[in-house]
């Protein structure tokens, strides 16, 4: 049986796993993993039903949730930090907040770095219409950089790294989370494809906890030169010296935090995002209670 | 016993099939005969009201499809309060803003140009190479190329719309000259007419109906390649607005723009069709 | 009895735009004998083609009969066929199978309508173009085809509607004496449209000459100028006979009146 | 003194500007007459010299303008060695199969959809509202709602380019209906032909010049969609190839893609026009 | 002086297709005076187009000079005017306009030119039709506006290319009339080119009769059946007349001779 499972190449612990054929051997998919650009192409190739199973960003899948979409967050991939920051271009004058107004600032819509920056910009009290919000897959917003066609940029790795060689972060998400508008990226997955699925999805998400241990617990040794920092570099086309720096952005949870995380933040984390993106008229409808869209049962079952 | 069944291999399904002969003032045979304005009236009102009965009965989420009553919805809410900050009105200024100038581009440089090619082999062998070159090419292949040379700003958007509208609108015109009959040109000669003024008194209006039929033709590839352009980097349009909200899954939105944008491509053409019955009323009457 | 009967005839037009309703043909009686060649002839609407499609059955009259071997006509059928000034003939055929088209229609295998084709090519003269394209030829030529397709069903009646309008006069002259021979040795009711006053009297047995507004048949001849010229084969001095010159001068009256009449232009 | 200085207004400027007799053989006054493929050729010579002379020179960055020789071993490093994993014939075949399978399938429903339309009013009744409304509204409009219903397999990329093809073939299909003469379709009545016989002898062979005409038009619009289908989610085609390479400014690898496509579409419409010889030889002739 | 002296004039087309060189016109003289109504009549494709352009000016012979008023004639100019069977009507612009079309070209302003043109379409009977647009109106009337037009310029000559090859019969008896009156009031040079050898002996006053391959002048015959008609007004009694019928047997067993010679069809 194929399985198409989307990632967005964020340079994670889960591409030694993949590199070595772990979670094929032990979900029994015949898997192809598939890069989309944002969170936006994966809720529409779920909503069709053509994906089963994906990386997502918490923003869009209060998206999908509040959409109707049937999709449940099973596990957490990771809680962004300094993953995904809004950097500024050398050379674009911008040195402080109130120097965003009347700049371009890219942003791949409806991700979660489209809500951090609309959750920063009404922090700061800076009206959306002051700034030129320009929408762009992180491959254009690369482009579009190294052209200065655009001033700022929010967006994930490996695109920020390259974007801070010639531009400085002006704020990171996990700062801004700090205002109350966390963000993650999650593991999704159709409730049915789950259903029948149940034994490969347990080791899926079991294969996902151990890579992620093989990192927490091995931190130090994860240096630019190590095996699985250049299997990491390589995958993902992100630069073997930046990889360990970029983890550090991450918060990756461990196998016993998972399920608790889930039950006690998830949904009220999505209720959240969801009202916030609904009160800025991006979507229309907003549910009463995101818990039906959270499924901890797989992640307890694997501590 | 009628004629039908005197002709040599009568079978009763000849007969059902054959028709009788027509009333005065119909002619037998013509295919298609028959209006079917009522039948369309009568289709349309039937397809609104499965939608309506299937998206109100659940039996579609709104998802997939939202019914026609969120989609009016949607369509004042927008109408009142804008989307991602701009009003209604805003978006769909800047698109026709985008797609006319880029039309006005293409006709001011192209309808010219045509007309030289038509008129001067010259012209012709110089211009024909670069034409034919990009014209079966997609625009938005080459979007990719227009954003690197000219930016993200109005300019790459105007200049792939100019490009989709030129190609027709430059090849309507050179073809348009062959539309002067030889005699009507030997006319103008045989009283002593310079070759301009046979081009401006002669061929330029005879190849008016083509000009103008090009002309419809590439006010369509321009509305076409409006997405496209509104693709990339753009903040305010509405291809911007119909991608944008399909980001969010909104999907009654993305139904609202797609109507709009069908509302105006409509209004353009049948103002294009108006243009030419006023400018060329002789059209297929010669 | 007559073979072709139209009695009592009347056809009207739904108004055209805001005009009020064409009376594009009014009583009409016509008994034609097998054998015989009527010739219609009139000022420009006065109704000719109207007639022509009632018999053959295109169009349905608003009153009246019309029989042909005492069976009414309820329409188009093999019995009649049409030769048409042009546009009749179907490119994508060469001129064997445009020949053979209508017995094709009827569901007659290739060899036995090659066979009747054959017979009708060889008899216009066709035989060195069965394999050409119709579009390649002339128009002399093509309505050769025309007229053979239209015999190869072996109809009772021909109907031809200003077949040779569109020839040049050279070869006009040489297709009214085709028409002519193939009507002697068929012996077929053949129905002729025409605008030329001269083709008319030279070749039919029977004149009519129509009127406009309403279309009625306003005067009949009698003529023998075709059986002058197959019995002497000198179609130009049938022509130029002072009996021939008298008559058509005398019918040419009568159609300019009319034409004036109806302030024409 | 000639016959120009003979004339009502004769001035120096007027005989320069007025031709003299033309040569027997020549028509005189035809405008545009005269051969334009050498002009034509050294143009392009000259095109390329200059692309040549520019990018050689340095005076454009590669980034812009990659140079002529760039172009040539860009694309035989991707014929070689593949671009993004898959070789270029995978890239091409991928591509062709969707334009083809999506062309036939118009072609298959289209056709005889159109001919039914243009046969009845009823038929014509029941898909002109939806045929006419989808029309004008460009493709990368309703690309969302494809991938929303239909996913982002091939389902959603073949419908997308199927509908840009769709309309132009029925249409075309519909409208050449119209191209029988009614004496032809008279002619076949009076021998005693069925209403099916006269569809299938006449009116088909009739309106195959403009159903072919059409399916050009249709495959043209197929390929500038294919671009758009291979937009979201592909990992194969030329489309992928281009947009994809532009993301990370490979400015020769999308040249080498346009061109492809390019090279590509004509060879398609040569095809086409191939099978318009074969098929319509009378095409314009009757 | 003739006006018009057409001497040792050859006209050869390079190869169409594969096939060798065709003569359409070879050795032809002619001395036409003012006042002259010259008829040229022959089968198809015996070169009268041809010579009528290279008196236009359209073509250059290759061989042999058409001189008017004792000047070469170098292309086309204003004193030579051209009637065409067709299309040469400007649909854009309506009737008046057309009429008028000569003048502007020619500088004239507007009050100026729409003096003339009134005064032609008067004479062509128009009238009430000078607002109107030309494609609503009959062939007949078209080309009533094609002679208007080419009368505006006051040409020396007006060269007609089968001006009423596509009238009805009826129409074209009277444009012929119409013709002849103007002819008649203005004393025009006129070179008409019909297929009808009616047309042209009532027509002329000299006919040259055409043969092809090579293209060259067979007869020429010397006319009065136009002043006869002019005289009488009754146009039916000379074409009836016995000495017309004979002329006209004459002509037509000269071009039935000649067609059988190329096997024309
Ligand atoms: N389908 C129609 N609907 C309305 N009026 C019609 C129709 N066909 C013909 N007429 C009118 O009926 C009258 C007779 O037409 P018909 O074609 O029979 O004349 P005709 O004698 O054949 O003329 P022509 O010599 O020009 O062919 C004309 O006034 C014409 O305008
Ligand atoms: N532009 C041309 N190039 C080559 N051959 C030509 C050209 N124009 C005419 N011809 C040939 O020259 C010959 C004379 O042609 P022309 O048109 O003068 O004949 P015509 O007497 O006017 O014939 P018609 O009565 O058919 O009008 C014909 O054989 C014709 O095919
Ligand atoms: N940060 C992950 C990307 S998205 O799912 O939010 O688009
Ligand atoms: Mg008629
Ligand atoms: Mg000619």
């Amino acid at each position: 049986e194929k399985v198409i499972i989307g990632t967005f190449g964020d340079p994670t612990p889960s591409h030694v796993a993949i590199a070595q054929g772990k979670f094929v051997k032990a979900t029994g998919w015949n898997i192809e993993w598939r890069k989309f650009a944002s969170g936006a192409d994966v809720i529409a190739a779920m909503a069709s039903g053509d994906v089963q199973l994906s990386e997502l960003g918490s923003s869009p899948l209060a998206i999908a949730a509040s959409q109707g979409v049937d999709v449940k967050l099973f596990l957490i991939s990771f809680l962004i930090g300094s993953s995904e920051s809004l950097i500024v271009r050398n050379g674009s004058g911008i040195d402080k907040t109130a120097d965003l107004k009347g700049k371009r600032i890219a942003v791949p819509i409806g991700s979660t770095s489209h809500f951090s920056l609309m959750g920063a910009l009404s922090h700061w009290g800076i009206n959306q219409k002051d700034v030129k919000i320009i929408g762009m897959s992180p491959d254009q917003i690369n482009a579009a950089w190294a052209q200065k066609a655009i001033d700022a940029a929010f967006v994930w790795n490996p695109v920020q790294s390259v974007l801070l060689e010639n531009g400085k972060r002006l704020i990171s998400a996990g700062e801004i989370a700090k205002w109350g508008y966390p963000t993650f990226n999650g593991w999704v997955v159709n409730p049915k494809f789950a259903a029948k699925n149940a034994k490969s999805m347990a080791a899926f998400a079991k294969t996902m906890n151990e890579a992620n241990a093989d990192y927490l617990n091995n931190k130090a040794k994860w240096t630019a030169d190590s095996t699985p920092i250049k299997q990491i570099a390589q995958s993902t086309g992100a630069q073997a010296s930046q990889v360990p720096t970029i983890l550090d952005g991450f918060t990756f949870l461990t196998a016993s935090q998972q399920g608790a995380w889930l039950d006690s933040h998830a949904a009220d984390a999505l209720k959240r995002t969801a009202d916030f993106l609904k009160a800025n008229g991006r979507i229309d409808t907003v549910s009463k209670n995101y818990s039906p869209f959270v499924d901890s049962a797989i992640a307890k079952s694997v501590q | 016993m009628n004629s039908t069944t005197r002709s040599k291999s009568p079978s009763a399904l000849l007969i059902l099939r054959r028709a009788r002969a027509a009333k005065p003032g119909q002619i037998y045979g013509v295919p298609g005969q028959g209006d079917s304005v009522l039948i369309s009236f009568l289709v349309i009102i039937g397809l609104i009201f499965f939608w309506w009965l299937f998206t109100t009965l659940g039996l579609i989420k709104p998802l997939f499809l939202p019914s026609p009553q969120a989609i009016v919805e949607k369509f004042l809410h927008i109408a009142a309060d804008g989307f991602t900050g701009s009003s209604l009105l805003v978006h769909v200024r800047i698109s026709i803003f985008r797609v006319f100038s880029a039309f006005f581009l293409a006709c001011v440089i192209g309808i010219p140009l045509g007309l030289w090619m038509g008129m001067s082999p010259i012209a012709r062998g110089i211009f024909d190479p670069p034409i034919e070159f990009y014209r079966p090419i997609p625009p938005l292949a080459y979007l990719p190329l227009m954003i690197i040379w000219f930016g993200i700003g109005e300019e790459s958007k105007i200049l792939l719309i100019f490009l989709s509208v030129f190609a027709p609108v430059a090849l309507g015109a050179r073809s348009g000259v062959k539309s002067a009959a030889i005699e009507q040109i030997h006319a103008a000669y045989s009283f002593g007419a310079t070759r301009w003024q046979v081009t401006s008194q002669i061929i330029l209006p005879s190849a008016m109906p083509e000009i103008i039929t090009a002309m419809r033709i590439g006010i369509g590839f321009g509305w076409t390649t409006l997405v496209a352009a509104e693709m990339v980097a753009a903040t305010e349009g509405l291809g911007y607005m119909v991608l944008s909200a399909a980001q969010f899954l909104q999907t009654s939105t993305v139904i609202v723009g797609i109507i709009i944008i069908a509302a105006i491509a409509y209004t353009f053409d049948f103002m294009m069709r108006f243009v030419e019955r006023k400018v060329v009323p002789w059209k297929g009457r010669t | 009895m007559a073979a072709l009967s139209i009695r009592d005839v009347s056809c009207v037009y739904p108004a055209a735009g805001k005009t009020g309703q064409i009376h594009a043909l009014q009583g009409i009686n016509l008994e034609i004998e097998q054998g015989e060649f009527v010739v219609a002839l009139g000022a420009s609407g006065c109704g000719k083609s109207t007639l022509l499609n009632v018999i053959a059955g295109f169009i349905a009259p608003t009153q009246g009969t019309v029989t042909l071997g005492g069976e009414p006509i309820s329409g188009p059928g093999a019995d009649r066929s049409v030769v048409f000034q042009k546009h009749a003939l179907l490119p994508w055929l060469n001129v064997l199978d445009n020949v053979a088209f209508g017995l094709k229609i009827q569901g007659k295998n290739r060899p036995a309508r090659e066979k009747v084709a054959c017979k009708y090519i060889k008899l216009l003269g066709l035989e060195q173009f069965e394999q050409s394209a119709v579009y390649m030829l002339s128009g002399g030529m093509q309505q050769r085809v025309g007229i053979a397709r239209a015999l190869t069903s072996d109809p009772e009646i021909l109907l031809m509607d200003e077949p040779l309008g569109a020839l040049d006069a050279l070869t006009r002259e040489r297709a009214q004496e085709l028409i002519l021979k193939i009507w002697n040795e068929t012996g077929k009711l053949m129905f002729l449209i025409t605008h030329s006053v001269e083709e008319a009297l030279f070749m039919g047995t029977r004149l009519i000459v129509m009127s406009p507004s309403p279309g009625r048949i306003s005067h009949v001849f009698d003529l023998s100028f075709n059986r002058r010229y197959l019995a002497t084969g000198d179609a130009r001095a049938v022509k130029a006979s002072p009996d021939f010159i008298a008559l058509r001068e005398k019918i040419l009256q009568i159609i300019f009146r009319d034409d004036e009449g109806t302030h024409h232009e």
